[in-house]
Protein backbone atom coordinates (compact mmCIF):
# COMPACT_ATOMS: atom_id res chain seq x y z
CA UNK A 1 0.00 0.00 0.00
CA UNK A 2 1.30 3.41 -0.87
CA UNK A 3 -0.07 6.79 0.18
CA UNK A 4 1.41 9.88 -1.08
CA UNK A 5 0.50 13.75 -0.17
CA UNK A 6 2.38 15.93 -1.85
CA UNK A 7 2.66 19.72 -3.35
CA UNK A 8 4.75 17.59 -6.94
CA UNK A 9 2.44 17.53 -10.00
CA UNK A 10 2.16 13.03 -10.86
CA UNK A 11 1.65 11.50 -13.78
CA UNK A 12 -1.70 9.21 -13.43
CA UNK A 13 -0.16 7.21 -16.43
CA UNK A 14 3.28 6.42 -15.18
CA UNK A 15 2.08 5.91 -11.46
CA UNK A 16 -0.56 3.62 -13.12
CA UNK A 17 1.83 1.69 -15.21
CA UNK A 18 4.50 1.14 -12.18
CA UNK A 19 1.49 -0.07 -10.03
CA UNK A 20 0.05 -2.65 -12.37
CA UNK A 21 3.51 -3.87 -12.66
CA UNK A 22 3.89 -4.27 -8.79
CA UNK A 23 1.06 -6.72 -8.27
CA UNK A 24 1.16 -10.14 -9.41
CA UNK A 25 -1.83 -12.38 -10.21
CA UNK A 26 -4.28 -9.71 -10.34
CA UNK A 27 -5.77 -9.44 -12.87
CA UNK A 28 -8.34 -6.41 -12.39
CA UNK A 29 -6.81 -2.69 -11.93
CA UNK A 30 -8.81 0.12 -11.07
CA UNK A 31 -7.70 3.66 -11.16
CA UNK A 32 -9.57 7.11 -10.63
CA UNK A 33 -7.99 10.33 -11.32
CA UNK A 34 -9.39 13.57 -10.30
CA UNK A 35 -8.62 16.80 -12.35
CA UNK A 36 -8.85 20.53 -11.82
CA UNK A 37 -12.13 21.81 -13.40
CA UNK A 38 -13.06 25.16 -14.70
CA UNK A 39 -16.71 24.90 -14.65
CA UNK A 40 -16.92 28.94 -15.44
CA UNK A 41 -13.83 29.38 -17.54
CA UNK A 42 -12.85 32.01 -15.02
CA UNK A 43 -10.78 29.93 -12.44
CA UNK A 44 -7.31 31.15 -12.06
CA UNK A 45 -6.12 28.68 -9.68
CA UNK A 46 -7.13 26.11 -6.89
CA UNK A 47 -5.13 26.17 -3.92
CA UNK A 48 -5.66 23.13 -1.77
CA UNK A 49 -4.84 23.22 2.09
CA UNK A 50 -4.70 19.95 4.41
CA UNK A 51 -3.58 19.00 7.91
CA UNK A 52 -0.11 17.65 8.17
CA UNK A 53 0.31 14.92 9.73
CA UNK A 54 -3.48 14.16 9.99
CA UNK A 55 -3.39 13.40 6.31
CA UNK A 56 -1.50 10.83 5.41
CA UNK A 57 -3.20 9.08 9.16
CA UNK A 58 -6.43 9.47 7.83
CA UNK A 59 -5.24 8.43 4.30
CA UNK A 60 -3.77 5.11 5.38
CA UNK A 61 -6.91 4.13 8.24
CA UNK A 62 -9.11 4.85 5.11
CA UNK A 63 -6.88 2.29 2.53
CA UNK A 64 -6.39 -0.44 5.82
CA UNK A 65 -10.39 0.10 5.87
CA UNK A 66 -10.70 -1.26 2.25
CA UNK A 67 -7.75 -3.66 2.56
CA UNK A 68 -9.62 -5.55 5.04
CA UNK A 69 -13.63 -5.37 3.26
CA UNK A 70 -12.26 -6.21 -0.32
CA UNK A 71 -10.16 -8.87 -1.36
CA UNK A 72 -7.27 -6.31 -2.57
CA UNK A 73 -3.49 -7.51 -4.31
CA UNK A 74 -2.77 -3.69 -3.35
CA UNK A 75 -3.86 0.25 -3.21
CA UNK A 76 -2.57 3.43 -3.83
CA UNK A 77 -3.45 7.06 -3.03
CA UNK A 78 -1.76 10.23 -4.08
CA UNK A 79 -3.51 13.36 -3.41
CA UNK A 80 -1.56 16.98 -4.21
CA UNK A 81 -2.05 19.95 -2.08
CA UNK A 82 -0.71 23.79 -2.92
CA UNK A 83 -1.63 25.60 -5.71
CA UNK A 84 -2.91 23.96 -8.89
CA UNK A 85 -4.37 25.49 -12.19
CA UNK A 86 -7.23 24.14 -14.10
CA UNK A 87 -6.51 20.85 -15.77
CA UNK A 88 -3.89 19.55 -13.75
CA UNK A 89 -4.37 16.37 -11.82
CA UNK A 90 -5.29 16.62 -8.19
CA UNK A 91 -5.14 13.09 -7.10
CA UNK A 92 -6.01 9.43 -7.75
CA UNK A 93 -6.36 6.16 -6.30
CA UNK A 94 -5.67 2.93 -7.86
CA UNK A 95 -6.95 -0.63 -6.73
CA UNK A 96 -5.30 -4.15 -7.76
CA UNK A 97 -7.49 -7.51 -7.40
CA UNK A 98 -7.93 -10.94 -8.62
CA UNK A 99 -11.90 -9.72 -9.85
CA UNK A 100 -13.25 -6.65 -11.08
CA UNK A 101 -15.68 -6.55 -8.44
CA UNK A 102 -13.38 -5.82 -5.61
CA UNK A 103 -11.38 -3.51 -7.52
CA UNK A 104 -13.90 -1.46 -8.89
CA UNK A 105 -15.68 -1.35 -5.12
CA UNK A 106 -12.57 -0.94 -3.30
CA UNK A 107 -11.76 2.13 -5.38
CA UNK A 108 -15.44 4.03 -5.07
CA UNK A 109 -15.25 3.49 -1.70
CA UNK A 110 -11.58 5.05 -1.06
CA UNK A 111 -13.10 8.12 -3.17
CA UNK A 112 -16.35 8.39 -1.30
CA UNK A 113 -14.08 8.20 2.41
CA UNK A 114 -11.30 10.14 0.98
CA UNK A 115 -13.97 12.95 -0.25
CA UNK A 116 -15.65 13.38 3.09
CA UNK A 117 -12.94 12.02 5.67
CA UNK A 118 -9.35 13.20 4.52
CA UNK A 119 -8.53 16.70 5.76
CA UNK A 120 -8.26 18.48 2.51
CA UNK A 121 -9.99 22.01 1.45
CA UNK A 122 -10.41 23.79 -2.04
CA UNK A 123 -10.15 27.43 -2.63
CA UNK A 124 -10.69 28.94 -5.84
CA UNK A 125 -9.17 31.74 -7.26
CA UNK A 126 -10.89 33.64 -9.96
CA UNK A 127 -11.73 37.67 -11.01
CA UNK A 128 -14.20 37.95 -8.21
CA UNK A 129 -11.99 36.90 -5.33
CA UNK A 130 -11.60 33.78 -3.27
CA UNK A 131 -13.98 31.33 -2.22
CA UNK A 132 -13.99 27.85 -0.39
CA UNK A 133 -15.12 25.15 -2.04
CA UNK A 134 -18.44 23.69 -0.51
CA UNK A 135 -18.71 20.46 0.86
CA UNK A 136 -21.62 19.01 -1.23
CA UNK A 137 -24.33 16.78 0.87
CA UNK A 138 -23.86 14.18 -1.89
CA UNK A 139 -20.28 13.31 -0.78
CA UNK A 140 -21.95 12.88 2.90
CA UNK A 141 -24.82 10.64 1.96
CA UNK A 142 -22.33 8.46 -0.72
CA UNK A 143 -20.93 7.19 2.34
CA UNK A 144 -24.66 5.63 3.95
CA UNK A 145 -23.81 2.98 1.13
CA UNK A 146 -20.86 1.12 2.68
CA UNK B 1 -1.64 23.76 27.53
CA UNK B 2 -3.18 22.79 24.62
CA UNK B 3 -2.45 23.20 20.88
CA UNK B 4 -5.56 24.18 18.44
CA UNK B 5 -4.82 24.62 15.04
CA UNK B 6 -7.51 26.07 12.28
CA UNK B 7 -7.98 24.99 8.87
CA UNK B 8 -9.56 27.01 5.85
CA UNK B 9 -12.52 29.84 6.30
CA UNK B 10 -11.88 28.93 10.38
CA UNK B 11 -7.95 30.19 9.97
CA UNK B 12 -8.83 32.81 8.30
CA UNK B 13 -11.98 34.04 9.95
CA UNK B 14 -9.73 33.21 13.54
CA UNK B 15 -6.49 34.80 11.94
CA UNK B 16 -3.87 32.61 13.06
CA UNK B 17 -3.53 28.59 11.69
CA UNK B 18 -2.64 27.64 15.05
CA UNK B 19 -2.02 28.80 18.81
CA UNK B 20 -1.48 27.68 21.71
CA UNK B 21 -3.65 27.71 24.93
CA UNK B 22 -3.96 27.58 28.26
CA UNK B 23 -7.21 26.12 29.41
CA UNK B 24 -9.32 24.73 32.24
CA UNK B 25 -11.49 23.18 29.11
CA UNK B 26 -12.66 19.51 29.66
CA UNK B 27 -14.57 18.72 26.21
CA UNK B 28 -14.07 20.34 23.43
CA UNK B 29 -17.87 22.20 23.88
CA UNK B 30 -16.30 24.18 26.62
CA UNK B 31 -13.13 24.58 25.11
CA UNK B 32 -15.29 26.50 22.09
CA UNK B 33 -17.38 28.40 24.56
CA UNK B 34 -14.30 29.73 26.37
CA UNK B 35 -12.98 30.85 22.64
CA UNK B 36 -16.07 32.29 21.87
CA UNK B 37 -16.03 34.26 25.03
CA UNK B 38 -12.58 35.82 24.69
CA UNK B 39 -12.73 38.03 21.05
CA UNK B 40 -15.31 38.46 18.37
CA UNK B 41 -13.42 36.79 16.11
CA UNK B 42 -13.57 33.35 17.68
CA UNK B 43 -17.37 33.91 17.94
CA UNK B 44 -17.53 34.86 14.35
CA UNK B 45 -15.77 31.81 13.79
CA UNK B 46 -18.06 29.29 15.67
CA UNK B 47 -21.11 31.07 15.22
CA UNK B 48 -22.85 27.87 13.75
CA UNK B 49 -21.12 24.39 15.09
CA UNK B 50 -22.97 22.76 12.54
CA UNK B 51 -20.73 24.13 9.61
CA UNK B 52 -17.91 22.90 11.69
CA UNK B 53 -15.85 19.87 12.15
CA UNK B 54 -13.32 18.88 14.69
CA UNK B 55 -10.32 16.63 15.20
CA UNK B 56 -8.69 15.78 18.87
CA UNK B 57 -5.42 14.35 18.21
CA UNK B 58 -5.76 13.96 14.43
CA UNK B 59 -8.70 11.84 15.21
CA UNK B 60 -12.49 13.19 13.77
CA UNK B 61 -14.80 13.43 16.43
CA UNK B 62 -18.08 15.27 18.10
CA UNK B 63 -18.50 18.63 20.19
CA UNK B 64 -18.82 16.37 23.17
CA UNK B 65 -15.22 14.78 22.65
CA UNK B 66 -12.86 14.68 25.84
CA UNK B 67 -9.88 16.75 25.94
CA UNK B 68 -8.64 14.77 28.86
CA UNK B 69 -4.98 13.82 28.01
CA UNK B 70 -5.24 15.77 24.23
CA UNK B 71 -2.47 17.68 22.98
CA UNK B 72 -3.99 18.61 19.72
CA UNK B 73 -7.61 20.37 18.50
CA UNK B 74 -8.33 21.17 15.42
CA UNK B 75 -11.30 22.91 13.82
CA UNK B 76 -12.14 23.16 10.28
CA UNK B 77 -15.24 23.07 7.74
CA UNK B 78 -16.40 19.94 6.18
CA UNK B 79 -13.57 18.30 3.92
CA UNK B 80 -13.94 18.76 -0.02
CA UNK B 81 -10.76 16.34 -0.88
CA UNK B 82 -10.96 14.37 -4.11
CA UNK C 1 -15.09 7.97 -28.62
CA UNK C 2 -12.29 5.42 -29.63
CA UNK C 3 -12.64 2.01 -30.15
CA UNK C 4 -9.42 -0.32 -30.50
CA UNK C 5 -9.57 -4.01 -31.59
CA UNK C 6 -5.55 -4.82 -31.60
CA UNK C 7 -2.98 -7.68 -31.12
CA UNK C 8 -0.07 -4.87 -30.68
CA UNK C 9 0.54 -4.82 -27.09
CA UNK C 10 -0.44 -1.44 -25.44
CA UNK C 11 1.10 0.52 -22.23
CA UNK C 12 -2.47 1.55 -20.27
CA UNK C 13 -0.61 4.99 -18.61
CA UNK C 14 -0.01 5.71 -21.68
CA UNK C 15 -3.45 5.52 -22.72
CA UNK C 16 -4.69 6.94 -19.76
CA UNK C 17 -2.77 10.09 -20.08
CA UNK C 18 -3.61 10.57 -23.49
CA UNK C 19 -7.33 10.11 -22.65
CA UNK C 20 -7.23 12.17 -19.75
CA UNK C 21 -4.89 14.78 -22.30
CA UNK C 22 -7.96 14.94 -24.80
CA UNK C 23 -10.95 15.52 -22.15
CA UNK C 24 -11.87 18.86 -21.50
CA UNK C 25 -14.14 20.25 -18.21
CA UNK C 26 -13.99 16.70 -16.84
CA UNK C 27 -13.04 16.64 -13.08
CA UNK C 28 -13.03 12.44 -12.76
CA UNK C 29 -11.29 9.90 -14.93
CA UNK C 30 -11.67 6.29 -14.38
CA UNK C 31 -9.65 3.14 -15.86
CA UNK C 32 -10.27 -0.36 -15.57
CA UNK C 33 -7.17 -2.47 -16.96
CA UNK C 34 -7.37 -6.33 -17.41
CA UNK C 35 -4.28 -8.27 -17.14
CA UNK C 36 -3.86 -11.63 -18.18
CA UNK C 37 -3.36 -13.77 -14.17
CA UNK C 38 -1.56 -17.10 -14.07
CA UNK C 39 -3.45 -18.92 -10.94
CA UNK C 40 -1.69 -22.16 -11.51
CA UNK C 41 1.42 -20.38 -12.29
CA UNK C 42 1.63 -22.93 -15.12
CA UNK C 43 -0.15 -21.10 -17.75
CA UNK C 44 2.42 -21.02 -21.10
CA UNK C 45 0.08 -18.19 -22.89
CA UNK C 46 -3.16 -17.22 -23.23
CA UNK C 47 -4.72 -16.94 -26.52
CA UNK C 48 -7.71 -14.67 -27.34
CA UNK C 49 -9.79 -15.62 -30.55
CA UNK C 50 -12.31 -12.77 -31.72
CA UNK C 51 -14.95 -12.28 -34.26
CA UNK C 52 -13.42 -9.39 -36.51
CA UNK C 53 -16.12 -6.99 -37.66
CA UNK C 54 -18.66 -8.09 -35.30
CA UNK C 55 -16.25 -7.21 -32.55
CA UNK C 56 -15.95 -3.48 -33.53
CA UNK C 57 -19.29 -3.37 -33.68
CA UNK C 58 -20.45 -4.36 -30.64
CA UNK C 59 -18.05 -2.98 -28.80
CA UNK C 60 -19.24 0.86 -30.38
CA UNK C 61 -22.93 -0.42 -29.33
CA UNK C 62 -22.23 -0.88 -25.60
CA UNK C 63 -19.86 2.42 -25.39
CA UNK C 64 -22.67 4.33 -27.50
CA UNK C 65 -25.36 2.78 -24.52
CA UNK C 66 -22.87 3.83 -21.89
CA UNK C 67 -22.87 7.67 -23.43
CA UNK C 68 -26.81 8.16 -23.56
CA UNK C 69 -27.34 6.37 -20.19
CA UNK C 70 -24.37 8.42 -18.27
CA UNK C 71 -22.90 11.96 -18.23
CA UNK C 72 -19.89 11.49 -20.00
CA UNK C 73 -17.26 13.54 -21.26
CA UNK C 74 -15.53 10.50 -23.51
CA UNK C 75 -15.17 6.90 -23.30
CA UNK C 76 -12.07 4.81 -24.48
CA UNK C 77 -12.35 0.79 -25.37
CA UNK C 78 -9.35 -1.06 -26.29
CA UNK C 79 -8.81 -4.70 -26.60
CA UNK C 80 -6.34 -7.02 -27.65
CA UNK C 81 -6.52 -10.47 -29.53
CA UNK C 82 -3.74 -13.08 -30.67
CA UNK C 83 -1.31 -14.74 -27.74
CA UNK C 84 -0.06 -12.60 -24.66
CA UNK C 85 1.60 -14.31 -21.38
CA UNK C 86 0.96 -14.10 -18.00
CA UNK C 87 1.38 -10.54 -16.99
CA UNK C 88 0.36 -8.76 -20.05
CA UNK C 89 -2.43 -6.43 -20.06
CA UNK C 90 -5.38 -7.96 -22.17
CA UNK C 91 -7.39 -4.72 -22.36
CA UNK C 92 -8.34 -1.37 -20.72
CA UNK C 93 -11.84 0.90 -20.62
CA UNK C 94 -11.65 4.45 -19.52
CA UNK C 95 -14.26 6.73 -19.08
CA UNK C 96 -14.40 10.53 -17.98
CA UNK C 97 -17.31 12.87 -16.57
CA UNK C 98 -17.82 15.79 -14.38
CA UNK C 99 -18.78 13.55 -11.20
CA UNK C 100 -16.92 10.47 -10.09
CA UNK C 101 -20.13 8.52 -10.15
CA UNK C 102 -21.02 8.89 -13.62
CA UNK C 103 -17.49 7.53 -14.34
CA UNK C 104 -17.38 4.95 -12.33
CA UNK C 105 -20.61 3.46 -12.90
CA UNK C 106 -20.26 3.63 -16.96
CA UNK C 107 -16.69 2.18 -16.21
CA UNK C 108 -18.68 -0.86 -14.48
CA UNK C 109 -21.04 -1.02 -17.02
CA UNK C 110 -18.62 -1.24 -20.31
CA UNK C 111 -16.52 -3.99 -18.43
CA UNK C 112 -19.74 -5.90 -18.07
CA UNK C 113 -21.09 -5.71 -20.99
CA UNK C 114 -18.05 -6.21 -22.75
CA UNK C 115 -17.16 -9.27 -20.53
CA UNK C 116 -21.11 -10.99 -21.78
CA UNK C 117 -21.54 -9.22 -25.15
CA UNK C 118 -18.38 -8.50 -27.23
CA UNK C 119 -17.07 -11.80 -28.98
CA UNK C 120 -13.91 -12.68 -27.62
CA UNK C 121 -12.98 -15.96 -26.46
CA UNK C 122 -9.65 -16.51 -24.17
CA UNK C 123 -7.71 -20.24 -24.61
CA UNK C 124 -5.46 -21.14 -22.06
CA UNK C 125 -2.40 -22.84 -22.61
CA UNK C 126 -0.06 -24.75 -19.55
CA UNK C 127 1.30 -28.02 -19.79
CA UNK C 128 -1.94 -29.84 -20.15
CA UNK C 129 -2.64 -28.76 -23.35
CA UNK C 130 -5.10 -26.42 -24.62
CA UNK C 131 -8.80 -25.35 -22.69
CA UNK C 132 -11.23 -22.67 -23.29
CA UNK C 133 -12.24 -20.35 -20.69
CA UNK C 134 -15.74 -20.93 -19.29
CA UNK C 135 -18.14 -18.16 -19.21
CA UNK C 136 -18.86 -17.51 -15.18
CA UNK C 137 -22.84 -17.39 -14.93
CA UNK C 138 -21.41 -14.18 -12.15
CA UNK C 139 -20.75 -12.44 -15.45
CA UNK C 140 -24.08 -13.23 -17.03
CA UNK C 141 -25.78 -12.32 -13.59
CA UNK C 142 -23.95 -9.00 -13.81
CA UNK C 143 -25.70 -7.51 -16.53
CA UNK C 144 -29.12 -7.31 -14.36
CA UNK C 145 -28.28 -4.51 -12.27
CA UNK C 146 -28.22 -2.07 -15.23
CA UNK D 1 -25.95 -19.36 -49.77
CA UNK D 2 -24.99 -18.17 -46.27
CA UNK D 3 -21.73 -18.06 -44.71
CA UNK D 4 -21.44 -19.79 -41.93
CA UNK D 5 -18.61 -18.71 -39.44
CA UNK D 6 -17.64 -20.93 -36.15
CA UNK D 7 -15.59 -19.14 -33.11
CA UNK D 8 -13.57 -21.28 -30.12
CA UNK D 9 -14.60 -24.69 -29.42
CA UNK D 10 -17.33 -24.69 -31.85
CA UNK D 11 -14.69 -23.52 -34.99
CA UNK D 12 -12.27 -26.84 -33.46
CA UNK D 13 -15.16 -29.43 -33.25
CA UNK D 14 -16.43 -28.27 -36.95
CA UNK D 15 -12.65 -27.91 -37.99
CA UNK D 16 -13.17 -25.15 -40.06
CA UNK D 17 -13.27 -21.41 -39.31
CA UNK D 18 -16.18 -20.69 -42.11
CA UNK D 19 -18.15 -22.60 -44.72
CA UNK D 20 -19.98 -20.90 -47.55
CA UNK D 21 -23.84 -23.28 -47.86
CA UNK D 22 -26.51 -23.66 -50.01
CA UNK D 23 -29.50 -24.24 -47.35
CA UNK D 24 -33.06 -23.66 -47.53
CA UNK D 25 -33.24 -23.11 -43.72
CA UNK D 26 -35.41 -20.16 -42.90
CA UNK D 27 -34.61 -19.82 -39.31
CA UNK D 28 -31.16 -20.84 -37.30
CA UNK D 29 -32.52 -23.28 -35.48
CA UNK D 30 -33.72 -25.02 -39.14
CA UNK D 31 -30.09 -24.60 -40.11
CA UNK D 32 -28.73 -26.18 -37.50
CA UNK D 33 -30.82 -29.33 -37.85
CA UNK D 34 -29.73 -29.30 -41.57
CA UNK D 35 -26.24 -29.02 -40.09
CA UNK D 36 -26.41 -32.02 -37.40
CA UNK D 37 -28.14 -34.23 -39.73
CA UNK D 38 -25.04 -34.03 -42.17
CA UNK D 39 -21.89 -35.29 -40.11
CA UNK D 40 -20.83 -36.33 -37.29
CA UNK D 41 -18.59 -32.86 -36.12
CA UNK D 42 -21.50 -31.23 -36.71
CA UNK D 43 -23.67 -33.11 -34.09
CA UNK D 44 -21.09 -32.98 -31.73
CA UNK D 45 -20.61 -29.44 -32.12
CA UNK D 46 -24.46 -28.90 -31.88
CA UNK D 47 -24.74 -31.26 -29.31
CA UNK D 48 -26.29 -28.61 -26.62
CA UNK D 49 -27.49 -25.61 -28.02
CA UNK D 50 -27.76 -24.27 -24.24
CA UNK D 51 -24.17 -23.99 -24.20
CA UNK D 52 -24.14 -21.65 -27.72
CA UNK D 53 -24.50 -18.51 -28.42
CA UNK D 54 -25.37 -17.27 -31.93
CA UNK D 55 -25.24 -13.83 -34.14
CA UNK D 56 -27.01 -13.15 -37.14
CA UNK D 57 -25.26 -10.39 -39.62
CA UNK D 58 -23.17 -9.70 -36.45
CA UNK D 59 -25.63 -9.25 -33.88
CA UNK D 60 -26.85 -11.60 -31.28
CA UNK D 61 -29.56 -13.45 -31.39
CA UNK D 62 -31.80 -16.60 -30.52
CA UNK D 63 -31.93 -19.74 -31.97
CA UNK D 64 -35.51 -19.31 -33.47
CA UNK D 65 -34.27 -16.05 -35.53
CA UNK D 66 -35.20 -15.92 -38.95
CA UNK D 67 -32.58 -16.08 -41.79
CA UNK D 68 -34.51 -13.89 -44.02
CA UNK D 69 -31.75 -12.04 -46.21
CA UNK D 70 -29.15 -12.82 -44.09
CA UNK D 71 -25.57 -13.06 -45.37
CA UNK D 72 -24.06 -14.27 -42.22
CA UNK D 73 -24.26 -16.77 -39.16
CA UNK D 74 -21.89 -17.25 -36.69
CA UNK D 75 -21.71 -19.77 -33.52
CA UNK D 76 -19.79 -19.62 -30.75
CA UNK D 77 -19.34 -20.42 -26.84
CA UNK D 78 -20.44 -17.91 -24.25
CA UNK D 79 -18.07 -14.79 -24.46
CA UNK D 80 -15.25 -14.51 -22.07
CA UNK D 81 -13.96 -11.01 -22.76
CA UNK D 82 -12.09 -8.38 -20.74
Amino acid sequence: MEIRVQQERFRAGEELDRFTAGVEHAGAVVSFTGVVRDDSGEMAEMVIEHYPGMTEKALREIADQALERWSLADALVIHRYGPLVPGEQIMMVATASRHRKDAFEAAEFLMDYLKSRAPFWKMERGPDGESWVAAKDDDEDALNRW
Amino acid sequence: MIDVLYFAWVRERIGVPRERLETEATTVAALVEELRAREERYEVAFSDLAALRVAVDQELTGFDASLEGAREVAFFPPMTGG
